[in-house]
């Protein structure tokens, strides 16, 4: 991985604006913000936020990779769409972020221990084995992501939360074995297979 | 002209009737007003009012008509006959809409309606039909200084409306700035990139345009007359001179780049990888098609840094006060420049306000962010030599960081300093213009300006048109952005005020327009804006003349020189027919056909002062026929009021108020005086742009009169009125009748 | 309507504001014949509903007095009110046109006395103060209003109102069978100076123009400051009539966004720092202003108006689109928030009053011009060979301020008249 | 009204025992009495939500959207694809946008389809079922059925984000939708028309990784339903349903709240109101039970 960020760094010789132009999801747009802000002050999370989004594109013009990539701000992301329909300039900001947050994640810098990080992996990888996701495992592994007595505290402080979902069958135990699936499975990683190895060529992750 | 002939019809419409008795004020307009003919009529601007007029200037011989019913603002078409003078006595606004109708008023009120029908009578007694000075050999040669885009679309322009054009250019070719430059911002949709500058197709087509005449390596090295006959000796570098005559000018002399070597804090000088942006596209010609290489050691450019407002928006000494408004639109041209050559070039825009108005502007910046070229907000702090380019050290304020870049070249953009000629009120500011002084310290004097004349006019003032502010030679130019100071005169383009190619364009052709226009109205002896039309204008009764030049110098207009026996000159269609000359008169020799110290003076005299003990003061109202007069009569129609011991009169401009009306009036026992005129100073309004000043000056010298009459100077109030001042204009007359209340009536009164 | 005498050598120009005006009177003055029509009651356009001008802060109604005394004065020039142009053919030199002119109900005899708008009961929106306050169903539409002549709106006839009217007038100026009139005219070339409107701020949705009483627009607050507009010149909040002394403008209200007008509007921000002036004016020290911006554009000379402006302590400029306004229930305050992107601060800013600089779009939308026009994507007319002898001048071709709609409009002006002089073969 | 037969797409928080099967036991009722035919596209799989992106890259995440619309090519040609789920709507709307904006992404999209057998054309219109109902059937309509009118109820209509951002309902604004109030008022219960939360963020799916932040919001969105006097919230968007009903005791013993807010889908009342029974209109469902419904199910 590192190494892959080493390959980076030297291919675009420090010009970070363009390797996210390369590189990155709709990285393209970044050049088009007119720094008014607006983004900014729409994000649910923006207090969170240590960078928000227009000064993240601020940032990624002036050559702030390390700042840029390390920043657990594109994480803050809920996806809830208020950037894209407020800027005057029709970045789609949400995707840029995803975008950042995922290049930032292969390239190794995304800040370690970062929840949404973990959790949107653990979400990936429930979903890749059988193609649906199962809450309940998903749920579980959240809880203990951050190590077993973490996982208990969680699980503990999450129980009635499960209870309420058991009672009312939003929610049940028998999903530990079996539970919900597609049927072509193989045929489905096999796409996911191949669009990542496409993917990975585009941004000069080849075996990476 | 014939025997006058004064007809009076009074109107009984709109409730005059009612609240006055016309009857008397017939007799009134018969006995005292010495009509021939005066007549009541129920609603005189009806078809059959209005032919009752003309039948009697037809039948009767009428040819002095007093209007004794509305405002002089209202039912202009109605009340409009040729070859009589009219006089709109003004009894509805000025009468019964601004007094209370109760019985204790009705006296007063009738009282004030019959002064002003003894008025109405008095002033057209000695008001004359002005008589065209046609001049039907004015020329309509059209005279455009300055080859540059603005002089080259004026001449174009002028030419294709079928008017001949000389074109005289300092230099040895014509395109003046435009010329140097590679590119243009775009003047058409998309708007996304450069295009060509268009001046080789506009030279081309001046060239085979059999209507104009161009005259390179030329300048003016006198200019004299006035708008139909201007004669001006064009002089060639080989020293050849010859005469020609102009009906109008146009003056296009453009602007010089800013002096970068003032902004050693930029880096200019220190290395020859900064530039300024006539500098950088000397540099991008130099390259052709070709990469662009740095000055320092030809090494191709890959990284340029472009720096906004250079020695511009700064009050720093030597700095540009002000915005020069193309800047940031050519910076996007030239980063493209780069840009279009090779993607991967990296250039970077510092500014701090990014100006690119209108939809050309803010396309033009998006299809430069679409291109690449990165815009930063932040502010130099350093430019240095690196050996290798330059080292720029600048805030970025989105950031709030100090950044530092190694690039191989940095672009200043400088502004414009207008090409104006001699700033002729720095020179030699007459002792009366004391409000030119605060534009001198607003940055007039900032502003380098060229001392050589562009003009070289003879004229009394001086050899150049006016400069309004930072050496531009602007005038109204919100309302009436080309009307100069001198008359038959029109400045485009830059040097009006900064401008980039696209406005300069229009400009000019707008420009050429009103040289047009000064030809024609010149060929029919009618007035200039914004008197337009005016057929009237001023003579001087020699005899009288002391020669003591006010007129020549306060004439806002420089329309009076003087002849060789130091006798003022009047160049009649220089003239704009303000009458300041005759208010400046101090022994009242000149006057217009239909204005005069007379016109005036005997409505003054023929207001009938009751005596002392009647307690009925008079007030005279001198109101500017542009904005109190007005605003007066809007006051009354939203159902202002104000004091019945008032008299208006309105004026063709402060200006040309003479203190002998004050003088007199105060003499022939009037208990107060209230001029009202435009806003002076900087932000002037006053459409004679100095009349109400100059009317101001001389009011500040009337408090001697009065102490030699031994009267209050609170008798006598000078104001600025605006035209949206209906609360305050009555109010002002109501202060002075409080006054007298207090300091009670004039001795004066016999 | 007595018959228009109209000719291929004559100009028509379509729309009254100060470009159309100043088109007009210049052609005029050059001694050419112009028909000048107008779809309001009467002439003026936007610049008789503004209070001042920047930069000189003086008052629009003092150049429009100097204009309609050179219209009165010039018999070149033939004004038709009320009228719309509905279709155009023919080409450059020769064009027919159609004109429709809506009834007035009162002829030129009006005096303008006011007797009908005394009689009359039912009242109005007041359009000249854009819906702020109301007006007589018989009306002048404002102080200067040229002609000087009133109008009967069409809503009161068939009612008590208009006859009312009717019997009031003792100069039987009131004509209550009046109808649509047809003309048709032949020009010879056609000067388009039908202006802007103001973008429509209700569909600015984050700021809850059509939700908050205490947003409001740029051209709301100008007649406001305006003596003669519907607060008489003072500067009160819709909700409750209290002082707005902390009033937030926000720079550009729908220009420079693609989610409305792409372009920049040009006059807003000069227009704000305007009216920051006008609660100098009202308080004295004891107001604030602040202003939320993206770029100040003051340009060209006029800059030191800004310098002046960013020079009183009062005022404060914040880098920033606003995001969203909320409303504090309890005050009422408009509650703007963002983020000031200098330096990266968050705010959430209650203001008395908050004044949208909105931004101006023409007044004829793409596709409904009488004939075909070359436009840009804006929708403003573009100067092409294509047009013929169809200029535009002013806003319809692009968002000017008034001193360039002016320059523009004579510029527009001498191309018409090249048009004319051609077709009369006049050599000079 | 005849049948109306749409390729639905359910959605994994739909599925039996998950965290919205009570969302598709209501819709199902709704659909009954509004005649609807929702035929589930075969073998579909996860969206991957808004979440998975860190997982999988840009291209992984749209093939999976991909597959499913080739499957409903392929089994419902011509039919429109319905979402009941935002997430999986906005999803599969937005795979779709890029693979017609984009040839090349086309072209690698159904190059990664062939590993199994599959391709796209992506030319099926993908509704969410609330634009159905108010395009395909409109609030007259939709009144009709309305046996038990849900009187004297105040609800809060709840958009939330992805069912509003950045596609919406055609005809509605961002900032203040009004869908839902008029479905309130179709079904004769009461709407708050000045609920300022209703397009308020809830955290979506980081109200698992960031749960504290995402409760914030949550609050607020709870606490202004009752300041506008709800009695309910109503929602179309199975991940705001979850995320505001089952946190509130943890934000009661956060923020010493006493919040007791039960919040329902559109479909709920629907059902409701058109005579369902409780069991039918997936009340059982409620973690908090909405007791006034319930009444009204049971008479």
């Amino acid at each position: 991985m590192s190494d892959y960020n080493q390959q980076m760094i030297e291919q675009f010789r420090g010009n970070f604006l363009k390797e996210v132009e390369s590189n990155v999801e709709e990285g393209e747009w970044v050049k088009m913000c007119m720094q008014c802000g607006v983004c900014s002050g729409s994000c649910p999370f923006g207090p969170h936020w240590a960078h928000p989004p227009q000064e993240i594109f601020m940032m990624i013009r002036e050559g702030e990779r390390e700042q840029v990539l390390t920043s657990d701000s594109m994480w803050m992301c809920t996806s809830c769409y208020n950037c894209i329909v407020r800027c005057p300039r029709g970045l789609p900001i949400t995707h840029i972020m995803h975008g950042l947050a995922t290049y930032a994640k292969r390239l190794g810098l995304a800040p370690k221990e970062q929840p949404t990080a973990k959790f949107a992996q653990l979400f990936w990888d429930n979903l890749t084995k059988t193609g649906r996701v199962n809450e309940l495992k998903l749920g579980l592994a959240l809880y203990f992501m951050n190590g077993f007595s973490e996982g208990i505290k969680t699980s503990l402080k999450m129980k009635d939360i499960g209870l309420g979902m058991w009672k009312t069958k939003r929610l049940n135990p028998m999903e530990m074995v079996g539970g919900h699936s597609c049927k072509d499975t193989k045929g489905l990683q096999a796409i996911l297979a191949k669009a990542q190895e496409i993917e990975d060529a585009k941004i000069g992750r080849s075996g990476a | 002209m014939s025997e006058a002939k004064i007809g009076a019809y009074i109107c009984k419409g709109c409730g005059l009737g009612d609240r006055l008795d016309t009857s008397q004020l017939v007799t009134i307009a018969e006995r005292e007003g010495k009509a021939a003919i005066a007549r009541e009529h129920d609603f005189l601007c009806s078809e059959a009012g209005v032919q009752m007029i003309r039948d009697d200037i037809a039948n009767e011989g009428v040819n002095r008509v007093v209007i004794a019913a509305c405002s002089r603002r209202a039912k202009t078409d109605a009340f409009d006959f040729d070859g009589v003078c009219i006089n709109r006595t003004n009894l509805r606004e000025g009468v019964i809409w601004v007094r209370p109708d109760t019985d204790e008023d009705r006296e007063t009120t009738q009282e004030m309606a019959a002064d002003y029908v003894r008025m109405g009578c008095a002033e057209i007694k000695h008001m004359n039909p002005p008589t065209p000075n046609e001049k039907t050999d004015a020329s309509s040669r059209i005279l455009v200084v300055g080859g540059g885009i603005s002089g080259m679309t004026a001449a174009l322009e002028a030419a294709r409306a079928g008017y001949p054009v000389t074109l005289v250019e300092k230099s040895g070719q014509l395109g003046g700035v435009a010329a140097e430059l590679v590119k243009r911002v775009p003047e058409r949709a998309p708007y996304a990139d450069p295009e060509d500058t268009g001046v080789a197709a506009l030279a081309a087509e001046i060239e085979a345009n059999e209507l104009i005449e161009v005259c390179l390596n030329s300048t003016l090295a006198r200019t004299s007359g006035a708008p139909g006959c201007f004669s001006a000796d064009i002089a060639t570098e080989s020293g050849t001179t010859r005469t020609e005559n102009f009906g109008a000018i146009i003056q296009a002399s453009g602007f010089k780049p800013y002096d970068a070597s003032q902004l050693p804090e930029l880096g200019y000088g220190k290395t020859p990888d900064v530039v300024d942006q006539m500098g950088l596209e000397a540099l991008v010609r130099a390259a052709g098609d070709g990469p662009v290489k740095r000055p320092s050691d030809g090494k191709e450019v890959e990284r340029v840094l472009f720096v906004q407002c250079a020695g511009q928006r700064s009050q720093k000494e030597g700095h540009l006060p002000y915005c020069s408004g193309h800047c940031c639109l050519t910076s996007i041209k030239q980063a493209m420049y780069f840009k279009d050559r090779n993607r991967d070039i990296d250039t970077e825009i510092l500014y701090t306000d990014l100006r690119t108005p209108g939809a050309p502007g803010e396309d033009f910046y998006r299809s430069g962010q679409q291109k690449g070229i990165t815009f930063v907000k932040g502010v130099v702090e350093d430019v240095a030599s690196s050996g290798n380019g330059a080292k720029v050290k600048y805030k970025d304020i989105i950031l709030d960081e100090t950044i530092e870049r190694d690039v191989d070249l940095v672009v200043l953009a400088t502004g414009m300093v207008p090409n104006s000629g001699v700033d002729i009120e720095a020179v030699s500011a007459p002792n009366v213009e004391g409000a030119e002084d605060d534009a001198g310290d607003n940055g007039g004097d900032s502003v380098e300006i060229p001392v050589e004349s562009i003009l070289n006019l003879t004229y009394r003032q001086g050899k150049d048109i006016p400069q309004l502010k930072y050496g531009f030679t602007d005038s109204h130019f919100i309302c009436f952005p080309y009307e100069s100071r001198r008359t038959g005169i029109y400045a485009t383009g830059p040097v009006r005020r900064p401008m980039d190619m696209m406005s300069a364009i229009e400009d000019a052709t707008g420009a050429a327009l009103k040289a047009i226009q000064a030809v024609e109205n010149a060929k029919l002896g009618r007035a200039a804006h914004p008197r337009s039309g005016d057929l009237s204008f001023p003579s001087f009764r020699k005899e009288g003349c002391t020669q003591c030049k006010r007129c020549t110098v306060e004439c806002p207009f420089g329309a009076i020189d003087e002849d060789e026996q130091r006798y003022p000159q009047f160049n009649e269609s220089r003239c704009r027919r303000c009458g300041t000359c005759m208010g400046a008169c101090p022994v009242r020799v000149i006057s217009f056909e239909n204005y005069s110290v007379d016109t005036v003076g005997q409505q003054i005299k023929n207001v009938d002062i009751p005596d002392e003990f009647d307690e009925k003061p008079r007030i005279l109202v001198l109101a500017c026929e542009n904005d109190a007069y007005p605003a007066l009569d809007m006051a009354a129609q939203s159902g202002q009021q104000y004091s019945q011991w008032a008299r208006v009169i309105p004026v063709r401009c402060l200006g040309s108020v003479n203190t002998i009306w004050v003088t007199d009036a105060l003499n022939s026992g009037y208990d107060g005086v209230v001029l009202m005129g435009c806003q002076k100073g900087e932000n002037y309004q006053c459409h004679f742009v100095k009349g109400s000043e100059m009317a101001h000056y001389r009011m500040s010298k009337i408090d001697d009169t009065l102490s030699q009459l031994n009267l209050e100077k609170e008798r006598v109030a000078t104001y600025e009125v605006a035209i949206t001042d209906i609360e305050r204009a009555p109010g002002l007359i109501n202060e002075m009748a409080e006054t007298i209340d207090k300091i009670g009536m004039s001795p004066f009164k016999f | 309507m007595s018959e228009v005498i109209a000719t291929n050598q004559t100009i028509l120009v379509v729309g009254g504001g100060i470009a159309g005006m100043t088109a007009a009177l210049e052609a005029a003055e050059c001694g050419k014949q112009v028909i000048l029509v107008e779809k309001n009651p009467s002439v003026g356009g936007r610049v008789g509903q503004l209070y001042k001008y920047f930069p000189k802060l003086c008052h629009p109604k003092c150049g429009l007095e100097i204009n309609l005394r050179r219209m009165k004065a010039n018999r070149n020039l033939r004004l038709l009110t009320m009228t719309e142009v509905t279709a155009v053919t023919g080409e450059a030199g020769n064009y027919q046109v159609s004109l429709r002119t809506q009834p007035r109900y009162v002829t030129e005899n009006c005096t303008a006395c006011g007797e009908c708008a005394r009689a009359v009961e039912a009242e109005f929106d007041n359009e000249h103060n854009f819906g702020l306050g109301k007006r007589k169903g018989a009306y002048l539409p404002y102080s200067l209003a040229y002609p000087m002549r009133y109008v009967l709106d069409p809503r009161i006839i068939g009612t008590d109102d208009a006859t009312r009217a009717k019997e009031a007038c003792k100069y039987d100026a009131i004509d209550l069978d009046m109808q649509p009139q047809e003309t048709q005219i032949t020009v010879g070339a056609i000067i388009w100076a039908t202006g802007w409107r103001p973008y429509d701020a209700a569909r600015i949705q984050p700021y809850g123009y059509d939700r908050f009483a205490n947003v409001i627009t740029s051209v709301e607050f100008e007649r406001m400051a305006d003596p003669h507009g519907p607060t008489g010149g003072k500067l009160l909040r819709p909700s409750d009539g209290k002082e707005a002394k902390n009033v937030a403008f926000i720079q550009c209200a729908g220009s420079r966004d693609r989610n409305h007008l792409k372009h920049c509007s040009r006059i807003c921000c000069m227009a704000t720092l305007k009216q920051t002036t006008y609660l100098r004016d009202k308080y004295g020290d004891d107001f604030k202003a602040s202003v939320y911006y993206i770029d100040i554009r003051a340009i060209d000379r006029i800059d030191d108006f800004y310098q002046k402006v960013r020079a009183d302590e009062n005022v404060s400029f914040i880098k920033s689109k606003v995001a969203s306004i909320t409303e504090d229930r309890e005050t009422g305050n408009p509650v703007l928030n963002g983020v000031d992107t200098e330096g990266y601060h968050r705010y959430s800013n209650p203001h008395d009053l908050v004044v949208l600089a909105i931004g101006m779009e023409p007044s004829v939308p793409a596709g409904e011009f009488p004939v075909d026009v070359v436009l840009n994507e804006e929708g403003f007319v573009q100067q092409d060979e294509a047009n013929g002898a169809f200029f535009a001048a002013g806003c319809s071709s692009d968002a000017l301020d008034v001193n360039r709609a002016v320059q523009n409009a004579t510029a527009s002006a001498l191309r018409a008249i090249q048009v004319v002089n051609r077709v009369a073969g006049t050599e000079v | 009204m005849a049948k109306k037969s749409y390729s639905f797409y359910p959605g994994c928080s739909s599925q039996k025992a998950a965290s919205a099967s009570n969302y598709l036991t209501s819709v199902q009722s709704m659909c009954d009495v509004l005649d609807v035919e929702l035929n589930e596209i075969p073998d579909w799989n996860c969206c991957s939500a808004s979440i998975g992106y860190a997982g999988g890259g840009e291209l992984p995440r749209l093939a999976l959207s991909a597959r499913n619309m080739a499957l409903s090519e392929q089994a419902h040609p011509g039919q429109d694809i319905v979402a009941t789920c935002a997430a999986c709507w906005l999803a599969t709307k937005e795979t779709q946008e890029r693979l017609h904006a984009d040839e090349e992404l086309m072209k690698e999209t159904n190059e990664a389809l062939a590993a199994a057998g599959l391709q796209v054309k992506a030319d099926q219109k993908v509704r969410h079922m609330v634009e159905v109902l108010i395009e395909d059937f409109g609030y007259e309509e939709l009144g009709k059925p309305v046996k038990k009118p849900l009187e004297g109820i105040k609800i809060a209509g709840y958009v939330g984000c992805q069912t509003n951002r950045p596609f919406g309902i055609a005809g509605e604004s961002f900032e203040n939708p009004k869908y839902l109030d008029k479905l309130v008022e179709t079904l004769g219960a009461e709407p708050c028309e000045n609920y300022e939360k209703k397009v308020q963020c809830c955290g979506g799916a980081l109200a698992f990784s960031e749960p504290e932040k995402s409760q914030e919001l949550i609050k607020g969105i709870i606490e202004s339903a009752y300041d506008n006097g709800a009695e309910l919230i109503v929602t179309p968007c199975p991940v705001c349903q979850m995320n505001v009903e089952v946190y509130q005791d943890q934000i009661n013993a956060k923020y010493g709240t006493k919040f007791k807010m039960p919040v329902v889908y559109y479909s709920t009342l629907m059902s409701v109101a058109y005579g369902k029974s409780l069991k039918e209109a997936g009340l059982d469902g409620q973690v908090i039970r909405a007791k006034q419904l319930e009444e009204i199910a049971k008479k």
